[in-house]
């Protein structure tokens, strides 16, 4: 392992955008301004709108040439860390490999240059991609039937638990409440009172897991479903998850399955197949679109028959190998998004799709979960690692252990220096000082080898010299940020 | 090797490292009935030169935008895309990170976050903008959640929607607000296409939020200081949306006549139409209601040593922190479409933008007047922006597909949103059409009407 | 503003701390009589996007290769370029760097030239590498140049040139020749279409050097132990030349034949044909001649404290320190070529470029059966890589435009360049083709024939 | 101007590719390797070729997957500086920015996808490109014809050098010898004696510039030409360039004009118009295409009506709108590449002169000068400046007044740390210790006045402690790299 900053970098001292060229200058002349797209006169003021509405100046965005801005940019870019540039473990993200053959296929004019309104015989390859994922991702998840619109996993769970509850009422069931496990990610209860239901904390077991009779216990006529993520973010595998199901379903619930965690499955098992009624895909993880420094991500979601009247509109539809848009069904939840998803992600995924195959898909899994299990066994000794036997994806440590002057956040910060972006932390909440590390199958052994040899350094920095751990990053553009201080006195924008 | 680096060697060494005899074992807790027992019917691996000829023959058996005269708008424009914007989008430093939790090695992200927010409130005329949403849509629908939470004693007054919001919007409002109980009432507009201000008055009493848009869905635009006027004594929520961003440079922004929320589509900004997404959702609201907002907020600060950094701020809004308690549920969000539109934004300049607004402010009207004298007489007398609404005379929906099968892109046929629109036509003009492409535009339609 | 950021302001500041009145004053020295005087007639500045819809239109007056099929190759291959490698090179750090003379702000360029040269040994065989030649043709042409360097006192003997070294590259020495007076003999072929060792024997005395081309111009590949044995007691330089790299992963490298230059093109490796250009040149050699090599190499070294480095090296060899006694007057080479070659390489990896070489030759051969078949006999016994000339019994140059207008580009029609194979195509096979792309050519050839 | 490298930088431990994967696995297993592109059957070996031509071995490259070699390409060209990354004055290379949307069209299917031997009615938009461009270049030099194929500066000289040649012979004139001014670059004394002549070189007159009078002396019936470079490599134009020109056209001579700077001259003065016989064009430098790391250049070269017959073969011909390779060029020097040029490179010069049109191209060149002469004066009173009182494009600085045991290459190092690119060093050969600093019309005032400060402070360094400029760069990947060593015992390629 390379002792932290030996040498120095380069870098950039980049002033904000607005503080390049600091005095506005007046309008550029002639030769220095970017020439008009098509050749129109220059009329001093358009003529057909009342002043009233026009605006007084024109915003306030500095006039800056293309070299400027790309160099602007290119700098900024060097100070952010990508899965291109090292080793990404963010736990719960699914930060692997985003084969740049996505990028070229998205970036062509057939799939970037179409109108949403365009008449579907103009798209009709477009139409067969979404049609075609659409089937591959009832394939993969087991369920029947999928809609695509969701911008995100948050927005899938949204659009789901609307189902649930369009379902609930179309048989004047009004049903209020929706169990949600300790160890859910923030979206799901968020989510569900977004659908307006009242949220329900259900606890897991001291293996981590959800069990059938707590289930049996909170479920009642009142629950309109269980909205749990398998494998859980713990990284374990609901062992019971069928029996939970049943519980659920039972009391007239519905389960939904929340599939951000899916590189753990596929190939192997199917939330179709487990009791699980709806589930939403994150194909900016499992299916390896960009996840663009916060998104778009595609959160498309699948159902069951019993669900399928209620997906948005419109749904694709496919007769005798021609493409259409189906707007005509009664019971939809209708529109959640303006058109019909993130199709430019929709292609990514498809080309990933296409190029793995069954058997590629099946191969990520299985080596995502190799190289978490690898990680597990290797740290364990020096980590505690509340679930010390088993993990899929994705495995699980907490800062028991750690010296009391030291925190996952001094740790997180440190791993910086070695070279690393940090694991997710403090998630899930049912775990002290959480370390959520999510290796995928991206990466290759070298890399974890690596990664173990800085952790495990780490830990022994922490008992002889925690110093280094608080005062850590140190190779980073800046140093620690006072996150205390931005929220007390929020500063959102640049002023002069 | 494909996207896995592990040679067997590594997987063997694992295994061994792991003390289990095959990866199999790893899934023990998986119950044996739960699993799948067959691969998955998917095909077989490909190669990637199979994978991009097939893609490319299912790109070009869509008809693109670059072989095709445009007049589509109605809420995804066709816009130039700088060639600066993917070339930056496509660098993985930004391409492959994700939301800057960890700041240090984020400050790319953030800075730009920072400079995005800033471009919007500069543009919306607002005081705070988030760091995106997904799309308009979505963006006013937050809006309108976002109201109840600023009025949180209202909790049964109706929502008042402009006839002329963007269909899709009105309809993602109605899915989000369904299970709430909340009504929607419907302020129908004057005859020349502006919202009629005596019937939003009338239903002012007890409203929780008006939501209106400018340029409306018909391409006219909204009179903002007589609308703010209008609702001046009330205490509703003045939300404005935005779907043709460009406008906010040569019109006077929501901002500047107390709106309160501002939301919209950012997708003119440098983001290709791509069959409607990704697109970019924006918002931007007033200082005092920060803390209502949806959404990431990105914020300065500085680290030990007084430098100046950028983090994720005021997180106690989001689900991750508050859960079921928080503003939204929105998590991944747009921050690459965010991206995009700052570098187009920094590219254009504020007159650059000004100037291309007014082109296609021009060039709408040019194309008005030339439909005027082959007889086609617009809908609405409002003044507009750069999209317009025109009567035909005959279907729309029929004269557009026959336009459509020579190439050109008329318009949007309204009949499908608004019955008694179904002569008309809502056409788009933007910098990418020259002025023979209008005369043919002009001509096809007088040849159709014969 | 377009590409120049300074201001009216800027402009006024700056001629005012330079202490003149405008910027035509500085260029005083220039006599006015050779001043212009008149603005270039070079039509007005364009906006990006009327360009871009100006040169996509010039773009789609050609036919390009993803919409044909293509059997053409004789020098140029259309072999799958990996997504990856544009993604890469596109990074400005490597797109917009020069030559790294600056090394320690440059050791991208360095670490990945090194890396290069380090390939093309081991492909080659040989010792030591350049860090590229402009192609192929220029490449052969300074190993012909080099070989004189190599035999100081060989001031007047002939450059024997194998019959089947590709007629570009044969031009193209002889442009390089021309002045010096050395003559070039013509040593040509067996009827198996490889080169004839009894006429190469012959020619052997006070030769100064042979080049020789395998897989040859016919595709052939040459006997390399064999014609190393031929020359095994005479002085001359052996020079190789490879304009299939893709060969080099299946066939025994010249470098394991005792030859002393290995030149050629490395366009099979991940460059696209581009109508010839910018294609790639390498130039390899043994480590005893390495100071007679033309152009520029990245050597190892390290810094004060002992860390590893790259520079540029031996650059007494070169022009900018040796002016007209240099090796050669390379000055910028194809840095970036040698770069996507590097990329292309590290993606194959040794086992997905031998897998990679079989498939073109398997299905080289399969063709070769298929047109026997259908009574298209080989025009040459010799065994092949992946191309092969075939005997059509009709004028070639006819049938490959009448193939041409069926959206198949059939192959080489080899009369223009030797005028007694006017009935024979040069047919180049490569992975990008399928079993059904085969078949439609054997069709449409038979259809021709009838 | 921020004092260097206060935050040490995360510098990636990168080897070399090689080391990646040190021991060569035996042939990857099914679902980790690539699939074939097409299905065809596996057969062991090549049925139909002679085991004695087979290699032994399959090439010792390590098999990696995509995202180990994206990391790892990454990750080596944050170890690079570009144009795009900060100024880069080097002088006489013309660092200009480089617009992104060049190589969006260069990337077009129907420019990077078609074949040199694809019939010319295939490629009718490509051979006009080249037309077209052929025509803008003369027109922009004042020449009568161009030719596109030489594919750098240096392979353009040699071939207008041959083409002198070829001149001169079609006269029977054998002619030895080719003057060249002390200034030249050193591509142009060896592409005449690659060309087979003899060097004479000329001395330039205190004023840095070629006198008449001089070239007179030199001249006679053994002299093929004079080559010169203009304006030359000072930055200064010869003003008695037309005086000179007529010098040599006296005595049956030709003048070859190095057009690599040619980016002062745009729209201003014309090389044609001085009694230029033949220049070659630097498309990598005048017209904005990327360096690439060291190319791929391209260098037109361009005749007046004499020397027409001479260009090499193919010419790009033009009649009734249809294009075509026209062979039959019976005076031709015949081919000086393999096919017609670098056809990627033109049609980025080309998009770029469409874009800019004549007006652009002048204010290019306006700003170019006026950002060298703010240099000049700006830093004239730190620097020692051979011709302090005029410049064009760029302008050369030398180390005298410099402390005796500071150098050139320590001034150089020493802006690395400031996060300059340094300008050209130790040449012209004709000024001591030379630094030559061009800047192009890219740049910003804001740009110039940093670097400007960051010159002035390190003056102030090298009297007053000349160690920081001795043992620079410090913020850089590897310190000061041991050139000597590197020469000594040259190590060319990496070996287990
Ligand atoms: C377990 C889990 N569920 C849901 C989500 C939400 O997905 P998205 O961020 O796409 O909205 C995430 C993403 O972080 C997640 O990790
Ligand atoms: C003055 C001058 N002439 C000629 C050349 C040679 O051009 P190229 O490097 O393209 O061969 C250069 C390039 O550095 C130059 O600066």
């Amino acid at each position: 392992m390379n002792p932290p900053g030996k040498r120095t970098g380069l870098i950039w001292d980049e002033p904000l955008l607005f503080e390049l060229h600091p005095d506005q200058a007046p309008e550029p002349t002639l030769g220095a301004r970017v020439p008009s797209p098509a050749r129109s006169a220059q009329s001093a003021q358009p003529s057909t709108i009342p002043s009233a509405l026009l605006r007084e100046t024109p915003p306030r965005i500095p006039d800056l040439s293309e070299p400027e801005v790309l160099r602007h940019y290119s700098r900024l870019s060097s100070w952010n860390y990508g899965v291109d540039q090292g080793f990404y473990p963010l736990g719960s993200c699914t930060m692997k490999h985003n084969p740049r053959l996505n990028e070229a296929v998205a970036a062509l004019p057939g799939f970037a240059f179409i109108h949403p309104e365009q008449p579907a015989d103009q798209v009709q390859g477009a139409l067969r991609l979404m049609h075609e994922l659409a089937r591959a991702l009832a394939e993969i998840s087991g369920m029947d039937a999928v809609s695509l619109q969701p911008a995100a996993g948050a927005h899938g769970e949204l659009c789901g638990m609307l189902m649930i509850r369009a379902y609930h009422q179309a048989r004047g069931d009004a049903r209020r409440k929706v169990l949600i496990p300790d160890t859910a990610h923030g979206t799901n209860p968020a989510s569900s009172a977004l659908a307006g239901y009242e949220v329900v904390e259900v606890p897991t077991g001291p293996d981590g897991l959800l069990h059938p009779d707590t289930v049996a216990e909170f479920m009642d006529e009142s629950v309109a479903g269980l909205m749990l993520t398998n494998p859980n973010t713990l990284g374990l595998f609901e062992s019971y998850i069928a029996e939970v199901a049943e519980a659920v379903h039972k009391k007239g619930g519905l389960v939904y399955g929340d599939g951000a965690n899916l590189n753990a499955l596929m190939g192997i098992a199917r939330p179709g197949d487990m009791g699980i009624d709806v589930i939403q895909f994150n194909l900016h993880k499992t299916f390896s679109t960009p996840h663009g420094g916060g998104g778009p991500g595609a959160g498309p979601v699948g159902v069951k028959k019993h669900l399928e009247p209620y997906l948005p509109v419109p749904i694709i539809t496919e007769r005798q190998g021609r493409y259409d848009y189906d707007w005509d069904r009664p019971q939809s939840i209708g529109k959640v998004g303006q058109y019909y998803g993130n199709f430019g992600v929709m292609v990514r995924a498809g080309a990933y799709i296409r190029r793995l195959g069954g058997q590629g898909l099946a191969e990520a899994s299985r080596l995502a979960i190799l190289n978490a299990n690898y990680l597990r066994v290797k740290l364990r000794d020096h980590f505690h690692l509340p679930h010390p036997d088993a993990c899929l994806h994705e495995c699980v440590f907490s800062d028991k252990g750690l010296p009391s002057e030291v925190t996952t956040l001094d740790l997180a910060k440190r791993l910086m220096d070695y070279g690393f972006h940090p694991p997710t932390i403090y998630f899930p909440l049912v775990v002290h000082g959480a370390l959520m590390v999510e290796p995928t199958e991206s990466e290759s052994k070298e890399t974890l080898d690596q990664f173990i040899e800085a952790m495990v350094q780490i830990s022994r920095e922490a008992r002889e010299n925690p110093d280094l751990l608080q005062s850590a990053p140190q190779r980073t553009p800046v140093g620690r940020l006072d996150e205390v201080r931005a929220a007390r006195k929020p500063i959102l924008r640049w002023q002069p | 090797m494909l996207f896995h680096p592990q040679s067997e060697a590594d997987i063997r060494a694992m295994l061994e490292a792991i003390g289990v005899k095959d990866i199999e074992e790893l899934w023990a807790q998986v119950p044996a009935r739960l699993r799948l027992g067959r691969d998955l019917e998917l095909g077989p691996p490909l190669s990637e030169a199979v994978v991009e000829r097939e893609m490319l023959a299912q790109a070009e058996a869509n008809r693109d935008l670059k072989h095709t005269l445009c007049f589509l708008g109605a809420g995804t424009y066709f816009h130039h895309v700088p060639n600066l914007v993917p070339a930056l989008l496509s660098r993985g430093e930004f391409l492959t990170a994700y939301t800057p939790y960890q700041a240090e090695v984020s400050q790319g992200t953030l800075q730009a976050m920072f400079e995005f927010q800033t471009l919007i409130v500069e543009l919306t005329g607002m005081e705070v903008a988030n760091a995106s949403m997904y799309d308009g849509a979505e963006a006013t629908a937050e809006a309108v959640l976002m109201a109840g939470r600023m009025r949180p004693k209202n909790t049964n007054g109706p929502v008042l929607v402009s006839q002329a919001l963007n269909p899709a919007y009105r309809a993602t409002v109605e899915t989000y607000l369904r299970h709430s109980g909340r009504e929607i009432k419907t302020i129908p507009l004057n005859p020349d296409g502006a919202t009629d201000l005596d019937r939003l008055r009338a239903e002012l009493p007890g409203a929780l939020c008006l939501v209106a848009q400018s340029p409306n869905f018909f391409g006219c635009i909204e009179d903002w200081p007589a609308i703010m006027a209008a609702v001046k004594d009330s205490d509703l929520v003045r939300i404005a949306v935005v779907t043709e961003a460009l406008s906010l440079a040569l019109l006077k922004p929501p901002g500047h006549c107390s709106a309160d929320i501002v939301g919209g589509s950012g997708q003119s900004f440098g983001i290709p139409p791509a069959l409607g997404g990704p697109h970019l959702g924006f918002l931007a609201g007033r200082d005092a209601d920060v803390r209502r907002m949806p959404g990431r907020l990105v914020g300065q600060t500085a680290d030990q040593e007084g430098r100046r950094g950028f983090v994720l701020t005021l997180s106690t809004r989001e689900q991750h922190i508050r859960r079921e308690k928080a503003t939204s549920n929105i998590c991944t969000n747009h921050g690459l479409m965010a991206l995009a539109a700052t570098i187009y934004l920094a590219r254009q300049g504020g007159h650059g933008l000004l100037r291309l607004a007014k082109q296609n402010h021009e060039l709408a009207e040019r194309l008005k007047q030339k439909l005027a004298a082959a007889g086609f007489k617009p809908r609405f007398s409002a003044p507009g922006f750069n999209e317009f609404t025109i009567e035909l005379g005959a279907d729309a929906q029929t004269v557009a597909e026959r336009l459509a099968g020579k190439g050109i892109l008329a318009g949007l046929p309204l009949g499908r949103f608004f019955p008694e629109l179904s002569t008309c036509l809502l056409i788009a003009v933007t910098e990418m059409l020259s002025e023979t492409d209008l005369d043919q535009l002009v001509a096809a339609l007088a040849e159709v009407k014969q």
